[in-house]
């Protein structure tokens, strides 16, 4: 079994410029990946699919990822001018001063998929594919017409993450029914208030429970009204 | 005194009858026979539903029913309570006539057919010399009744069950019909007393029923397959296959009609249980000579629960087949061995050496058999496998 | 040969039709109400709270430290700590639970609690039969209820039961000692004129963790 | 090449399998459309085919999931790393000792931990028995939806009540066992306890035998499998199918024998393989490899050694792992079980993936069935051997 880095070595032989990047793993499982460029990503997949020595026939896993917008909060020295009285004089002096700064680095959501070798026996080899944002572009590459077991896994991405697979064959959601808007698994999604609450000892759900109850009351009463 | 035990129920409807004006006598002695059949099997059935319940719990390693009465004999009645007082429902868009009918017509149909049936020695209600068509035409209406429940229900696991049932009682009426031809062929009467009559006289001690001939054991294991598909019964119970269409052509059936279409197939299967005692087993004629004494139609009704038991042991062994398998099975086996069984009772008719006719008929079965079962075995390349192992 | 394998299969039948009334080991079924398998020691069901001496209410083991509802996967119990401190069983002074609430209903028997406790207050009961009629009310369990005894605790996991009351024993042997050090020091320290009362040896053992704040 | 001109080269290449995803009916038949499920009573659970048919004949099948979803993975983003190992029982509900294995040892490479021998020892003791009981269970369900009024079921009912009362002595529970943990196991097994597992394993050869001869070469059973749903291996492999599945259509792939997890190096067993890949392969294979985890079961019994059971470092409680991911995975009775987690340090996963096998191996279902009878269909699906409780997770 290659190491990722000589997996990498490879692809960039056969597809030129693939634009393959490592990512570093840093836990202790050791399991990096390959982060691919959409425009390549199918032809990188296909050479992983079809190398003889890496055989990469079995694609176990897809699962999303999802990575909001981080707000990023750092501390930067600043030097700036600034007029001081000093001794009565007024002067400029350089200052150096502590300022925090937040800035907002861009997330997006990901798609990991995990290759096995059934002829060969080995594996993971993990490839990663990034949408560009969270909120329009989000399309990637199927890789549902190299491995048809992607297939349902795509697709309960797309239903749940909302990634949408360019070229998969039956794209609809799965898990979720049809008339459903949002995508559960995203880190912001927030639960809406659509069924009944049973009380338990908690109080915080209790009060949700009552507050929904009330609600669905009001909606009642109104109903009865029209 | 052992002829009066035998005779007690003719004797009974005689001593009913004299209480009437000779002019009403011949209705009266009908209708007496008509409530004792209404009487007494629909408590066979009670009683064979108990059976099953239990046997198959058995078989399963289970206990059965044994919580209503003493080790749950009153479990009939109890799903007879909950039957009946269940509510009823009925399909919006069904065909609310047909739909109500229909267990109707199954329950008539499947009564009919023991009018002709000798449950004893003179105890039969309509001593027809045709009797044994009269039960075919009889067990043949069944189909309609299960037809219009399917169609009429409305619900297309009930079509495709109706459909099911149609095609394949349709398909094994005809084997059915061909092995009882071989006894018409024997005995040479269509009527079912005559027939009975035939095989009740005794070699020593033991009996001379058809079954105990080479054309007889053929034809009776023909017959048995033959009525368990008639009747639905597993192995071939596609019809109501629940696991592939719910309940078949019953399955918008509840309450009281549900019940309905329950007791008649339950009663169906008594009934072709008696024909197949009546023309095999020697109806209600003693096992062995020395039984005699016992009333005859003990025998009659124990040859029936035997019958049942049979059918119980194999649902409770036995999975599903499937619908073309059963056609070819109808059509490709048992319609060619029902063929070849009609020879061999031709030649046992004609042929009159002992020993030769017997050996001879024997080679015959056992052969087309032997040869019929391998090669649809072989052109459907069914057979045990052996398995490689990797290391 | 055709027929062959259907044979077979109807022996097997009747070799199990016929050994089910003779084998114990063919007919497993347990005929439930009249007849009970007696539960295994490790069984677990519901949690419960266990408490020491006679007055359940003083003898609560529980400290209130909410460990178990910050660990509890459906977040079945609810706790809410005293105002005040009492003594418990040995005498210390604790917070104790004001209310200590587990809706069965959302509990799914996974032990965790039990797991997670340092205090040995919670534990697994095996009383599984808790039908109620009422959904809501009928299935949460406030403290009163859920309070048991250790000697009903000792009669349900009797092995797991003297582990526990042999580690707590250990415990309180050591916290005595402790107190006792503290008391000989005080004394010695009152020796000297002006000396504090020696404090009651401030030594709950703590939770094995920080408290994780989700 | 562009991306384009790829796809349509890839679509190209293997049409064969990127399917018609109906087939013909014969003449211009009016189809019936039927919706099996969500209640029908062998779908398993609540999963729904809607099919179409051309008399008996399935012409279209599109599986419908979600019944039973309840978002599984979003739970456990919202859990600590402990307490989401009770609701992995509730995965596959059948077997919830392999489930909780294979997220263990997700934990355990996502944390660097090491396991104890002996508690590799009762991992394979409990695995292997739920093994047993699993395909006990799947094998008399699928002769169950042949239509045998539940004399097989019952007879793997009775074995498996044996099996789960081992359980019940060791966990506290027969079902959601809840018994592994990532270091090692909850609680030691005692010797008392083995002896009994000795006492059920030896009971089960005569349960094989007796299953076997029930069964195996009955005629009705060999005609309604032989030949029916046949999966061929290259789609089997593409298709991510894998357990019983994949090994009835001949591919050797066990994880137990390619990753070599736990300790599984140390036991001689073989890898059962089916020639033809249909559905009584499967049932087949299912049986043979029930004799084969007897006999690893017996070989783990007579080495167990003594020692601790955690790894004294692992930290169960407040486990915050460094950041990184990693992907675990097992052979579950069902098939390859894995579990992908993502630490970004805090005390929760930040993504905690199942890879349901079930799931996966219903991708071929379709394939499988299409041409075949309406009965077939209930048996192709009970061949799988799926539980809904994964499958929507």
């Amino acid at each position: 079994m290659k190491t990722v880095e000589e997996i990498k070595a490879a692809i960039e032989a056969a597809v030129p410029g693939a634009g393959v990047e490592v990512m570093q793993n840093p836990g202790p499982s050791g399991q990096h990946s390959l982060l691919l460029k959409p425009e390549h990503a199918l032809e990188v997949a296909k050479f992983l699919h079809d190398d003889a020595e890496l055989a990469l026939d079995h694609l176990s896993n897809v699962t999303g990822v999802d990575w909001p917008d981080k707000e990023i909060a750092e501390k930067v020295k600043v030097t700036r001018q600034v007029t001081k009285s000093v001794d009565g004089v007024e002067q400029t002096v350089e200052e150096t001063v502590e300022e925090t700064r937040k800035r907002v680095e861009p997330g997006y959501l990901e798609v990991v998929y995990h290759l096995f070798s059934v002829a060969k026996k080995h594996g993971p080899v993990v490839l990663r594919q990034r949408t560009q944002n969270r909120s329009d572009k989000v399309e990637v590459p199927s890789l549902t017409p190299l491995w048809r077991s992607a297939e349902f896994q795509e697709r309960e991405i797309f239903d749940l993450f909302g990634i949408v697979f360019t070229g998969h064959p039956d794209l609809r959601r799965i898990l979720m029914w049809d008339g459903f808007k949002d995508h559960p698994m995203r880190k912001d999604y927030v639960e809406p208030d659509d069924f009944e609450y049973e009380p338990t000892a908690h109080d915080e759900v209790l009060k949700r429970a009552q507050e929904h109850r009330a609600r669905a009351g009001a909606a009642v009463g109104e109903g009865a009204g029209q | 005194m052992i002829g009066k035990a035998d005779q007690i129920f003719v004797l009974l409807q005689h001593w009913i009858m004299g209480f009437f004006p000779p002019a009403w006598q011949a209705v009266v002695g009908i209708l007496l026979g008509v409530v004792a059949i209404l009487i007494v099997f629909p408590t066979l059935f009670a009683l064979s539903v108990l059976l099953e319940r239990k046997g198959l719990g058995r078989m399963q390693n289970r206990y059965g029913p044994n919580r209503v009465g003493p080790c749950g004999i009153l479990q009939p009645v109890a799903d007879a309570v909950k039957a009946l007082i269940k509510e009823d429902i009925v399909p919006f868009k069904a065909d609310a006539l047909v739909h109500f009918i229909a267990p109707l017509v199954l329950v008539v149909a499947v009564f009919m057919g023991f009018a002709v049936l000798p449950v004893g020695r003179n105890m039969v209600l309509v001593d027809m010399d045709a009797s044994l068509l009269f039960f075919f035409a009889m067990g043949a209406s069944t189909e309609l009744a299960v037809f219009m429940a399917g169609w009429s229900s409305h619900n297309k696991y009930s079509l495709l069950g109706a459909m099911r049932a149609v095609a394949q009682m349709i398909s094994y009426e005809v084997p059915l019909l061909m092995t009882t031809v071989v006894v018409v062929m024997i005995s040479g009467s269509l009527s079912l007393v005559k027939i009975v009559e035939a095989q009740n006289h005794f070699s020593g001690i033991f009996p001379h029923w058809y079954v105990f001939t080479p054309w007889g054991l053929a034809g009776f294991v023909l017959f048995l397959i033959a009525s368990m598909a008639e009747t639905n019964r597993s192995p071939f119970d596609l019809p109501e296959g629940e696991s592939e269409i719910i309940a078949g052509y019953f399955t918008e059936y509840s309450g009281f009609k549900f019940a309905l279409f329950f007791l008649g197939e339950y009663v169906g299967m008594l009934g072709i249980a008696g024909l197949g005692t009546t023309l095999f087993l020697g109806g209600w004629a003693a096992p062995f000579a020395f039984l005699n004494w016992v009333p005859s139609w003990f025998w009659f009704f124990a040859k029936i629960m035997l019958w049942i038991c049979f059918f119980i042991w194999m649902r409770g062994t036995m999975p599903r087949l499937r619908q073309d398998q059963l056609m070819n099975f109808a059509w490709k086996f048992m319609l060619p061995m029902t063929l070849i069984n009609l020879m061999v009772a031709a030649l046992w008719r004609f042929v009159d050496e002992a020993w030769l006719r017997w050996a001879v008929c024997w080679i015959i079965v056992i052969g087309a058999y032997v040869a019929m079962g391998r090669m649809g075995m072989r052109r459907k390349r069914i057979a045990p496998r052996r398995y490689r192992y990797a290391e | 040969m055709l027929g062959e394998g259907i044979l077979k299969g109807l022996a097997e039948t009747a070799k199990n039709f016929a050994g089910s009334y003779v084998s114990k080991e063919r007919l497993t079924t347990v005929q439930y109400p009249e007849e009970r398998i007696p539960t295994s020691e490790s069984a677990r069901v519901f949690p419960f709270l266990v408490y020491d001496g006679p007055d359940w209410e003083a003898g609560l083991r529980c400290v209130a430290c909410q460990i178990c509802e910050k660990e509890c996967p459906p977040k079945c119990i609810y706790i809410e700590k005293s105002k005040d401190k009492k003594p418990d069983y040995v005498g210390k002074l604790q917070i104790y639970p004001a209310r200590f609430d587990i809706d069965v209903s959302v509990c799914m028997s996974c032990q965790i609690c039990v797991e997670v406790c340092p205090f040995e207050a919670i534990k697994m009961d095996v009383e599984f039969e808790l039908s109620t009629d009422d959904r809501f009310g009928g299935l949460l369990r406030n403290r009163q209820h859920l309070a048991k005894s250790n000697e009903y605790y000792h009669q349900i996991h009797p092995t797991e039961a003297s582990e526990v009351d042999a580690r707590l024993g250990e415990e309180k042997a050591k916290l005595e000692a402790k107190a006792k050090a503290a008391a000989a020091a005080a004394a010695a320290k009152a020796a000297a004129p002006a000396a504090p009362a020696a404090k009651p040896a401030e030594s709950t053992p703590k939770p094995a963790e920080g408290t994780d704040k989700q | 090449m562009t991306n384009s001109a790829t796809q349509s080269a890839i679509n190209t290449q293997v049409e064969g399998w990127n399917r018609p995803r109906e087939i013909e009916p014969d003449g211009d038949n009016e189809l019936l459309e039927v919706a099996m499920g969500p209640h029908h009573p062998s779908t398993h659970g609540v999963f729904r085919m809607d099919v179409a048919l051309d008399g008996e004949r399935i012409i279209r099948l599109k599986p419908v999931f979600g019944y039973l979803h309840r978002n599984h993975e979003k739970l456990g983003e919202g859990q600590t790393y402990l307490a989401s190992i009770p609701y992995t029982d509730r995965l596959d509900y059948i077997c919830s000792l392999t489930n909780n294995w294979a997220y263990a040892l997700a934990v355990e490479k996502l944390g660097g931990i090491e396991v104890p021998e002996r508690a590799e020892y009762l991992r394979v003791i409990v695995g292997e028995l739920t093994r047993v009981q699993n395909h006990a269970l799947s094998v008399g369900f699928l002769i169950q939806d042949m239509g045998a009024s539940g004399t097989p079921l019952m007879y793997a009912f009775r074995e498996r009540e044996k099996i789960l009362d081992l359980f019940e002595q060791l966990t506290g529970s027969r079902m959601m066992c809840n018994y592994m943990r990532f270091g090692g196991c909850r609680v030691d097994a005692s010797a008392e306890w083995l002896d009994g597992v000795r006492k059920v394993v030896a009971g089960l050869p005569a349960f094989a035998d007796e299953y076997e001869a029930l069964l195996c070469t009955n005629e009705i059973l060999m005609a309604r499998t032989q030949g029916v749903g046949i999966l061929p291996p290259e789609l089997a492999v593409n298709a991510g199918a894998t357990g019983p599945l994949l090994r009835a259509s001949g591919v050797n792939y066990d994880l137990r024998k390619v990753d070599h997890y736990s300790i599984y190096d140390r036991f001689d067993f073989k890898v059962p393989l089916g020639d033809h890949g249909d559905v009584y392969d499967r049932f087949m294979i299912r049986l043979l490899e029930l004799r084969q985890s007897i006999w690893i079961l017996e070989q783990a019994l007579k080495d167990i050694p003594g020692g601790p059971i955690m790894d004294p470092k692992a930290k169960i409680r407040g486990f915050r792992p460094k950041p990184g991911e990693a992907y675990g995975r097992i052979e579950a009775p069902k098939g390859e079980l894995g579990f992908y987690l993502i630490s970004d340090g805090g005390p929760n996963p930040y993504r905690y993936r199942v890879r349901p096998p079930s799931l996966i191996n219903l991708t071929v279902l379709e394939d499988m069935c299409l041409g075949q009878n309406v009965a077939d269909v209930v048996l192709i699906l009970g061949s799988v051997d799926i539980v809904l409780g994964e499958v929507d997770r």
